[in-house]
């Protein structure tokens, strides 16, 4: 099965929507974060020509491999946004994504990262949440970015699944498609190989996933409650942030 | 969606309108200036995986 | 009484370890954040000759207004820095910080953060804790970090007092020395002004200060719990982020 | 401490040692290849502020 099959049936049996909840707990945080500017930077140059530049209206972000597309929704109404765009593999993701605001600028497209239908220089931020290991090559991933990305853009990449986190190494097999699982290193060194300067990495714990009396283990899901305290509370959300210096 | 273009040659795309409401093309398709592949758009979201990623593309 | 005077006496009568305890809270999940290597980059080219480069033996890093001197020491300690030095103008300060560590890889020195004593593009990245708003003239610091520090490079300005955190106002009259109060896009403005590119702002919270029940207030400090709660759980520490794009 | 210079023209500075032991030096001053400043090296600490924000500067 392909990513985007097993994903669009999850979008159909409502998964999207239980993805966004979990993830809020972290995702949140890391949108938080983010630079994002309402309104046109006093450092952008523009002649009154060019007035129509959504820049003009702050800043535009890209959600890659967005899901239910909470960020962009979030990154609008915190920090108002000028622009925001998720996109998706999965055209069942992308279609209840766009049903779940009628916000005019929030859009949503189906595509594929490796393979980004934005121009050179259009996106000042990009963001994406338990997408980037899905990547085939994700070296191409980071070369779309940091071709899309403005000079001093972001790309804010958030997973929960990598080498340190040990217990995320059994998602492949449960999944059923192929997943990247680089270390905290790998990552560092593949944002800087792709011309990103690495701005900071951190792990950002999950303090609300509720975890049961030590009593109720073993669960259907975790052996001991020492292991998901682990998972959720330690691990949590690697994040890594890259700056385009180009 | 001024920014977009075509997701193999990044060149500019042309709109072509099947149907439309007052706020956006619910139905229609957009055409690379470039190498003409053309990529539809369908309840107002345009589907711009590279043609043979498409789930109508032959397996 | 200049700044340095002021801190001098700090230092003298122990005050150096109750901010080292105090600002910990918060430092460490700033700490945790900076992309400090600890082996030389793969992609930093280097002919053999340029071997005795302390960048062969991982990043060099800077802490600005260094106080008891506790970043670097935790950056030799937890990500193996190469090198770690910090500053401080109070020359008390800086001979405390030194008398606390014999790790020959750390080094303190009294300097004045708006005349950096390094040379150009020597530092991978700078750290500074409640210090950056002692600046007489804070563009000047932004400058001289942005000399020092080499493409790609990052500052991880730290700061307890800000516009928008309404209970830090009243310290300069409370320590009597000036004291810059920039808002949170003021910040922001100002990094990307001196040619900085900003990586990412947030507040981090400080979840481990004590808060008395509701009872003891209003305490010396505050006059409710509410105010105290605001000023350590929402508040927090603003971390500004900066990445040297030149 | 390699990348160390003058506080005021980032010139290069040259060691001049009064004391030292086996690691370091306990005493002396560095002084600037460009400018000639001096500036004062005690209990193994230098002391690079600019010179009229020393401690010992005429108030
Ligand atoms: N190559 C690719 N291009 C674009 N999206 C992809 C992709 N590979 C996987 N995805 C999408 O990435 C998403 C991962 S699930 C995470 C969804 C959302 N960001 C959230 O935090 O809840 C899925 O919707 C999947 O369809
Ligand atoms: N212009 C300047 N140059 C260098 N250090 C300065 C300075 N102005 C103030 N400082 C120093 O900045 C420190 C602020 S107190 C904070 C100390 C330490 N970073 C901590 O987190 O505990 C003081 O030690 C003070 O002497």
């Amino acid at each position: 099965m392909s990513v985007s099959d097993a994903f669009d049936e999850w979008a159909r049996s409502g998964k999207d929507q239980g993805m966004e909840r979990r993830h809020w707990h972290t995702a949140k945080h890391v949108l938080a974060r983010m630079p994002v500017e309402s309104e046109a930077r006093s450092d952008s140059e523009q002649s009154s020509e060019e007035r129509s530049d959504p820049r003009d209206e702050g800043d535009t972000v890209l959600d890659l491999g967005c899901g239910s597309g909470y960020a962009g929704r979030a990154l609008r109404e915190t920090k108002g946004a000028g622009r925001v765009y998720g996109i998706d593999a999965a055209p069942e993701m992308a279609h209840n994504a766009s049903s779940y605001t009628d916000d005019p600028r929030v859009g949503f497209a189906i595509g594929d990262f490796e393979h980004l239908p934005f121009d050179d220089d259009s996106i000042d931020h990009c963001f994406s949440m338990e997408a980037f290991y899905y990547a085939q090559d994700p070296h191409a991933v980071l070369a779309e970015l940091r071709r899309v990305l403005r000079p001093g853009g972001t790309f804010y990449c958030a997973v929960n699944r990598w080498e340190e986190h040990v217990h995320s190494h059994e998602w492949e097999e449960l999944v059923g498609v192929p997943m990247l699982l680089w270390s905290e290193a790998q990552y560092r060194e593949a944002f800087r190989e792709a011309g990103f300067a690495v701005a900071s990495q951190d792990r950002i714990p999950d303090t609300e996933t509720e975890i049961p009396a030590e009593s109720d283990f073993p669960t259907e899901d975790w052996e001991t409650r020492e292991a998901m305290v682990e998972r959720y509370r330690e691990y949590g959300t690697l994040l890594t942030v890259g700056v385009n210096t180009a | 969606m001024d920014i977009i273009c075509c997701p193999l040659d990044k060149h500019e795309l042309d709109l072509e309108v099947d149907e439309r409401d007052d706020e956006e093309v619910l139905a229609g398709s957009l055409v690379c200036t470039e190498c003409g592949e053309s990529y539809p758009i369908e309840d107002g979201i345009p589907n711009l995986l590279p043609p043979d990623m498409r789930e109508d593309a032959p397996a």
